[in-house]
Order: C-alpha cells, then structure tokens, then sequence
C-alpha cells in the first residue's frame, strides 16, 4: 500500500517508535497540523459519534482542493486529526478516496489506541472520507 | 478425538466412568473454553467500554467479539447478549411486547413450549389483557398444523420452540414461519435446543427473534443471546435500565442507545462473552451436519432398544430430531430408574423437564431422559441400553 | 502475600508492570476463584434442581453454597442471586416496584446515584405515574440532608447509593434508614461499592433491600444478589418468568415458587455462583477493616498529593469512604491522562463514571478515577503520584 | 449416638456396603416394611413438600405408641419410608424425639442420595418429628 508522500513519512515514523508514551507524544505533537474548526461552527453534523469527548470535522473545498477543519478536546484526538489533516489536506477529492484507512493500522495507531479510540477513529475516518464522496457527487 | 478435549468425561461416578446423557439440560465444556475464560481473568479482566486502559480495550474487545462471532455464525445483524434464553425470552415480552402488543391482541404458543416460553407470555397476558392461544400437541408428537393455522387469525406474535426438549422433535418451522408472516404475525423461535444440533441462518430462516444460551452448545453458563430482526429491532423499548444503556442521563430523564447496548443494562457478563466465543470457534472445528446424523441415528436405536424392552417412548427421531430420547417403563418408577442409571455412572434427567402442558398433554407427569450430544459415542448408548436391560429384568 | 495470588498483577502493560487502579469499575479474581470456576467445569458441570444424578447433585449444592454463604456473611435470611446490580435493582423495581407503587407515589433518589439506580425508576415513573424526587449534593460532595428529609414526606420507597463509585463518600445509611422508615418509607440501598470495603449486616442494618455485584468483590462477571428484609419479600410478584421460577404451568395459567427460585427464572449462573462463594471465602482469609483502613490511607495520601500538582480532587477520603480518588487537571484532558497513565502500566478510568446528574452538578462531565483495593501497594500508590507528577511537569 | 436397636443395626448394614447400586437394592427392599398409607388418606396436610413425585405420611398414636403410615409412588422413596418405620413404629413419643437425623448421614444415605432427593428426606423427617411433638402437646 502506498500513500501521499506525506502520510508515508508519519506511518514510517510511527513504526519506528515502540514504546507508548513516546507514539503519544507524536501523536500530541501533530494536533499543531490541525486546521482549527471554530466552536461555533459545531453542530450535530459535525459531530463525530463513538468518541468519548467532544469531536467536529469538517471538509471545505478550496478551488477544487479539500480543506480539511476540525477540533476536540482531547490532544490525542487532536493528533488524529493531525494526520488526517496531513493525509488530507490539499488533495484533489479523487486523490483522497484512494487512501485506504489501513494507514491506521500499519502506523500501529490501533495499538497505541484502545478499542473504543480506535473506533472513534475509524468513525472520523469514515465520517470525512463520506463528506468528500457526497462533495463528488454534488 | 473430540472427546477428549472434555475434561469432565475423565470422571468417575460412584466407581463408574461418567456416561454424560442430559446434554438437553446442558453441555460439558471444551477445555478451550475453559482456557478463554482463565486467560481472561488472568490476563485482560477489566471492565468494558469507554475505558482508556489496556486491559479495558481487550476486555471490551473481548466481548464485543462474541456478538461479531455471533452474527457471523447465524447471519444476524442484530445480536442482544442476555443471561440465557430464558432471559431472551422475557426480553421480548418486555421491550417488544409491553411497547407493541395491546388488550385483546392475541399471541400463538404451542403445548410443546418449554415454561421459558409459556410463563412470560402468561404474565404479559394478565397484565395487558393479551389473548394467548396454544396450539395442541397430537399422537405423533407433533404441532397440530390444523389447529396453529386456525390460531394464527388476528395473531400478533406466534412463539414457538425449534426443538423439543423434551420429544426432541423438530418443529416445521419454515411452514410456521412463513404462515404466520402471511397472517401479519411476528415469530419469535425458542432455539435452545435448535442451535446446538444445527448451523441456522436466521436472516434466511426469516423469524423476527430467536432466544438461545450457551450453555447449551459447549460454552460457558449465565450467557445466551437473542437475535432480532432489524426493523422489528426499531420498534422496542429499554427492559432493563442502567449503565452502558443510556446515551445521557439527567434528573429530567434519558436518552438510550439506538444499538444493542440499549438492552444491556449493567455490567456485562465479560468472560461468559469471551468463553462462548471460544465455544463457538470450537464448533467450527468439526462437522455439525456430520455429528448430528451420528446422533440421531444413535438416539433412534436406542428408543427401538428401549422399546423393545417394554418402554414407552415419547418421540420420533427423524433425520431433523434432537438426539433425545424421553421415556417410562410401565412399573419402574422414573426416578428409581435414574438413580439405578447413576449407580452406574449414567447421568439422565428424570421429571417434567420445564414442560408441563406437553406432559399434560400426554397424560404423564414425567418422563426419563436420556439426550446425546458430540462426545457421546455408539458404545456409551450401548452401554446405556445394556444397563437399562438389566434394570428392567432386575427391578421390572 | 495477598497480592500473590492474583495472576494477573504478574502482568506488564506497554512493557511496564501494570498497576491496577480501576477497581471500581471491577476488581480482580484471586487464584482460588478461577480454580473454583475450572473445577465446577472440569468435574460437576451440570443443570441444577429437579434432578437426579450425582453430577447435577453437585452442581445444585455448588449454587445453592453461594447462597447459603450470602446468608452467611450478610445475615440475610432472602437473597435473589440475580446478574449483578443492574439486574437486582430492576428487578425491584419490577418485583416489587410495580406490584405496590401506584400513580402519585413517590421514589427519592439521590444525585449521588449510579444509572443503575436512576433509569430503572425513571423507566417505572414514566410507566406508572410514580414521582421521583431527587436529593442534591452539597459542595461537601455529601447529600444535602435537610433536603432528604424534606423528600422523605410521603415518600414510599428511598434508593440511596451506599458509596459513590465516583466520590467514594459513604452515605450516612443509619440515619437514612432510620428517618426512611420513620415517615414509612422503604429503603433500597445500592451497595455496589460499600461491600468490597466492608462487611455488612443486613438485618442490623435495617434496609428492605440491598444489591451488589461479585465482579466488585473478587467474584467472577455475570452474577449478584439483591438481599430483601422477609416481610417485604412476601409483597413481591415475579419479575421474569420460566423454568425453576415455578411450581406449576397448565395452559391455564401458573403458580410459583414461594422461596428466592420465584426470582430466579431459567438456568442460573451455576459456575459464577460456585466462583462467586470461593471469592467470598477467601475474602474471610484477611482482616478486611485493617485493609480498608490502610486503602482509605493511600487515598487520602494520594488525594493530598494530587492537589498539590494542581489537581482539583473530588472527594474527602474520611474514615469509612470507599479508596477512590476522582481528579481533574485544570488544562490536562482527562483522556489524555488516562493514556499517559496507560502508557506506564496505570490503568485509571475517565468519563461520567455513570453518574452524570452527579457530575452535572459538580458542573464537570467527567473525571480521572484512581481507586484501590486490598492487592495495591502504598509503592504502587507512590508510583502513581511520581508519574503524574511528571506528565503534568511535561504537559500541562 | 446411638439409636434404637433396629435402627443401629441398619445403619451398621449400610455402613458395611460401598457399592451405590447395592445400598439402592437395600433400600428398595426396606420398602416391603412400611405401613401403607392408603391413597384415599392422601390429603394436603399429609405431602411431603419438596419431593419430586408424590410422597405422603401420616402418624397414628396407637396406644400411646407411635404407628407410622406412609405412601409414595418411588419405591426409593418408599425405602427411606421403611427406614423411618424400623425407627418409629411402637415407640412412645418421648422416645422417638430423642432420635436424631444424624443417623442419615452416619448410614451414607447422604451420598446415596442427590441433595434434592435428601431435602426431600430432611422435609420427611421433620414433618414426622413435628406431628409427634404435636401428639405430645395435645
Ligand atoms: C454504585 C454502583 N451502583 C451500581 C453499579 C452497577 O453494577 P453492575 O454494573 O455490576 O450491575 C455500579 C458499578 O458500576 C456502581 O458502582
Ligand atoms: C426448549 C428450551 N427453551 C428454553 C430453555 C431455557 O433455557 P435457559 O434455562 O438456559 O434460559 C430450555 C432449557 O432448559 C429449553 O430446553
């Protein structure tokens, strides 16, 4: 499986790290890629579901390119939506329907998350990757 | 050999080696099952959802994988995890029928059914003022079709067991089901004893429910499971309240969960989840179909065997039959008779077996039970019969 | 060593020993438990009641032994063995909640509650016009008791949690339940989390019902009881209905059994049962007040210690409170703490802990939970507080 | 403890036998010494609750001297009837309340029995006592 250039760097990083609290503490670092939804842009439709904390996304097209905008309260989450922001952001939507979520896998994220965050995770994922299907579509 | 993967068939009874013949009641456990539960505790014990902690993930994970195996195995989208059938069953009459069934709407069940299936009905009905109409059991040990296809008119809900527990008799369910989804009647199918003896595909079977427990197929006690229908799914209400049900709580009242968790009140029984589940896998490991044409054909010698030793014998034993053999001897009392079978190491169960307008029904009170199941082998029904022989010319 | 014999406490979590701080949410078994479960399996495994052979004769004893043992410890003369604490506090409301509270009366409850005990009375109000009254938290985190005993007025039934899970505060049952009765009322005591940390007498005590879990107490998942006072026992229909729960079943209706099998419809958890009574056993091989008064120890230890890093802790941690240290860090997120946490092997629990009113009224929607119990060590306690410490050095 | 002659003398028989088939035989023969209930007396206040099948008892006080009545429909049952009226049968009252249950289990009927069936004994045994005490009373 092959990635944008971008993502590829993250899961070969991540697979260098073994322990824990380390994988964390790259995960917090990259809630600084984060491209800030502002809270008064929450709603029900941005809510990702089967997260324990609060979590919007929500995709913009700029001039045919996806922008990706999100936010939570917990940094860990935040660093989830980090990667997605790299994986994502600025990628034509035709191009970001061909990543796979296996990135997840392979970057041993479902490790370092329990079976719930994961979920949420996957939740998000599917979550933005059907914005951008229905933003083809429309 | 399968058998030997069952640590309790090592066992002597009263100088004996066990003969385990009440499989209808429950099975014994593949030491993998044992294994699953003990990693468990001695692994991953936790206690599940929204945790953080490691061991809160594979607990979690742990039980969530009993209703992915569960779904799998009966091709089922939704799977509620309850403490046995009996618990299903209540369920039913609790969430589906209070929210759905109204005074004079009429329920089907049959004299076959097993208490689990007849006594919630009979609470529902005094307290709602439900009809509830049985339909009767004839000679040949079979549902009178006549009679159910009569009862069906205006029936909301017909209950029906897949097998008998205590004739061992297969119920033509495809006929019952597709009766009564014409006559606009949901089904609810008490499979106790079905899921252990067969592989049911209940999206292509087509029933609204289908009660079952664990302990009844190799896995673990105190865990069972109900399988719904998804748009019948929609239209219950909460039973029990509590943890891991609700979507919020406040003093002004709650909102619940729209999946299964919504009928999962409390701490859910973790490691049952995670030995069933190891149960289950087991199952896949030989051929049911295989085993269950073994069995019947052991339990339909053993009811001539028996016959032909003067016993009354309650049942058929078709090639669809459960592996059980219910019978009386015309003098020996049913419980000497288990008794003498236990001096010997054969355990059978004697009594009306939860089931008592089918006893009624046949005008007895009781019946001797001897029910087979995949570690019995054609020596142990021999030797069964062999016993019995010499009882009956010792004590007749 | 106690800790010894739990096999799990050998385990490393992210390559660091785990240090297991979630009892509340569950504790861990002992040795003896997962030996008594195997056992039951390996050697008895049968159905229960109503039977004959030897292996069913053991496994009847094996079940009924837990219930004799609950007797025992809790000087209870009724006790229901039900799935846990849910499952018993439904089934009062069921049991008893609808065969003696009409439209108008009134329920008190507490903020302090548990979901357990909160949706099962809301689910029986909006069904039966009942009236539930709600006792608020003082900043104190104690229940306000002017206003409990202005809620008492009329009241028919008090449910009060014993210990909150969240706060560890003990409530001050002896005069709820004196003042309860005094203006007539019932009380339901939610005792979840008071017994792991003591020792009970029910009937000096004084309450109508009592409900708690085995997996709290060392016991295995899947069973629990609720204690009832005779008298009141007498005024309760059944709550689920089917096999064992009877006496007899005609198409005409049924009648039940008189003695706890009313309540306990359908195969039990015979093996929780038989895991359950060595967990009670072993629970007699230490001093349990000398353990609690060392745990309330490091809880408050740790509370003072947390509040010196910043932390806002929720809790007093006095004498007879439960070892459990909720906190919050004023720019940590509680997630990302518990992760931390897990990344060295600390397993703490987050979230609403089931008691959102209580946290609506603490004006928080979570925390992070650190509780204890008798196999945690003042070294494991230290460790825990040097690695807060650090995280919050390195992230706050 | 010891017990009136005949009953010591089938607690040492019983004592003797190991073989669980044997001390059925044994028992199913002691069912030849009870004293017929006849069915018509079958009444609510002669069953022995808690037994599987039927199993009624009834005391008659023949001259000061207690006459034991039994009936049931297993010949097991009946045995453990016959034991009670080797025990009982033309003892005073006073006598008979001086014997203790021990002697079910120093027989091994215990162990012959599953816990149900020697509930069902226990329930007999009582019941029996019960009606003598009350013979005493009145
Ligand atoms: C105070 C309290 N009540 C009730 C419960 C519910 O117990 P269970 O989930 O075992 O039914 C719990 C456990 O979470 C609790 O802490
Ligand atoms: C046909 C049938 N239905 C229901 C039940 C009840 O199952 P459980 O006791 O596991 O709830 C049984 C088991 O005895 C059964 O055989």
């Amino acid at each position: 499986m092959t990635y944008p250039v971008a993502l590829q760097e993250l899961v070969e990083e991540f697979q260098a790290v073994d322990d824990k609290r380390e994988r964390l503490e790259m995960l917090f670092e990259l809630a600084d890629e984060v491209i800030e939804l502002p809270s008064e842009n929450w709603n029900e439709q941005t809510r990702v579901r089967g997260c324990q904390s609060e979590a919007h996304v929500s995709i913009v097209m700029d001039d045919g390119r996806i922008q990706f905008l999100s936010a939570a309260d917990a940094r860990m989450v935040q660093g989830l939506m980090g990667i997605l922001t790299i994986a994502l952001d600025g990628l034509t939507p035709a191009q970001a329907v061909l990543i796979s979520p296996a990135f997840a896998e392979e970057m041993g994220l479902l490790n370092t998350l329990t079976p719930s965050r994961s979920n949420g995770f996957r939740n998000m994922y599917d979550k933005v990757m059907n914005e951008i299907r229905q933003s083809m579509e429309g | 050999m399968l058998r030997d993967q069952f640590p309790i068939l090592q066992r002597k009874v009263n100088g004996y080696p066990l003969v385990y013949l009440d499989n209808a009641a429950t099975t014994q456990k593949p030491q993998v099952v044992l294994d699953a539960m003990n990693d468990y505790y001695s692994k991953s014990n936790a206690n599940v959802h929204r945790a953080v902690h490691t061991l809160a993930g594979e607990a979690t994970e742990g039980y969530e994988s009993c209703r992915t195996k569960l779904k799998q195995r009966f091709n089922a989208s939704k799977v509620i995890i309850t403490s046995g059938t009996t618990e299903a069953i209540n369920l039913v009459a609790h969430a589906w029928g209070r929210a759905n069934l109204k005074k004079g709407d009429a329920v089907v069940l049959t004299e076959m059914e097993h208490h689990s299936d007849i006594v919630p009905w009979q609470m529902l009905a005094e307290e709602r003022g439900v009809e509830l109409r049985y339909v009767p059991v004839t000679q040949h040990f079979t549902l009178d079709m006549d009679a159910f296809e009569h009862a069906l008119e205006g029936a909301a809900l017909v209950c029906v067991v897949h097998t008998s527990n205590v004739l061992g008799v297969r119920n033509p369910l495809e006929d019952i089901i597709r009766l009564s989804h014409k006559a606009g009647a949901k089904v609810l199918i008490d499979a106790a004893q079905g899921v252990p003896h067969s592989t049911i595909d209940f999206e292509a079977f087509g029933a609204d429910f289908m009660a079952f427990s664990a302990h009844k197929m190799c896995g673990p006690t105190g865990i069972g499971a109900l399988l719904v229908e998804p748009s019948t799914f929609e239209s219950m209400q909460p039973f029990m309240g509590g943890g891991d049900m609700i979507e919020t709580v406040t003093t002004e009242g709650s909102t619940y969960q729209t999946n299964e968790h919504k009928f999962e009140a409390g701490t859910p029984r973790i490691a049952e989840a995670i030995g069933w589940t190891a149960a289950l896998e087991w199952m896949e490991s030989f051929d049911l179909d295989a085993e269950h044409d073994r069995l019947i054909a052991i339990a339909s010698w053993v009811a001539q065997a028996l016959r032909d030793v003067g016993m009354q014998v309650y049942g058929r034993h078709e090639a669809n039959d459960a592996a059980v053999v219910s019978f009386l001897h015309p003098t020996i009392n049913s419980e000497d008779m288990a008794h003498l079978l236990d001096a010997r190491g054969f355990a059978v169960r004697t009594g009306h077996h939860c089931a008592q307008p089918l006893l009624n029904r046949l005008g007895i009170s009781g019946t001797v039970r001897a029910s087979f199941y995949v570690y019995n082998t054609r020596e142990e029904a021999e030797g069964f019969v062999a016993e019995i022989r010499e009882i009956v010319e010792k004590f007749a």
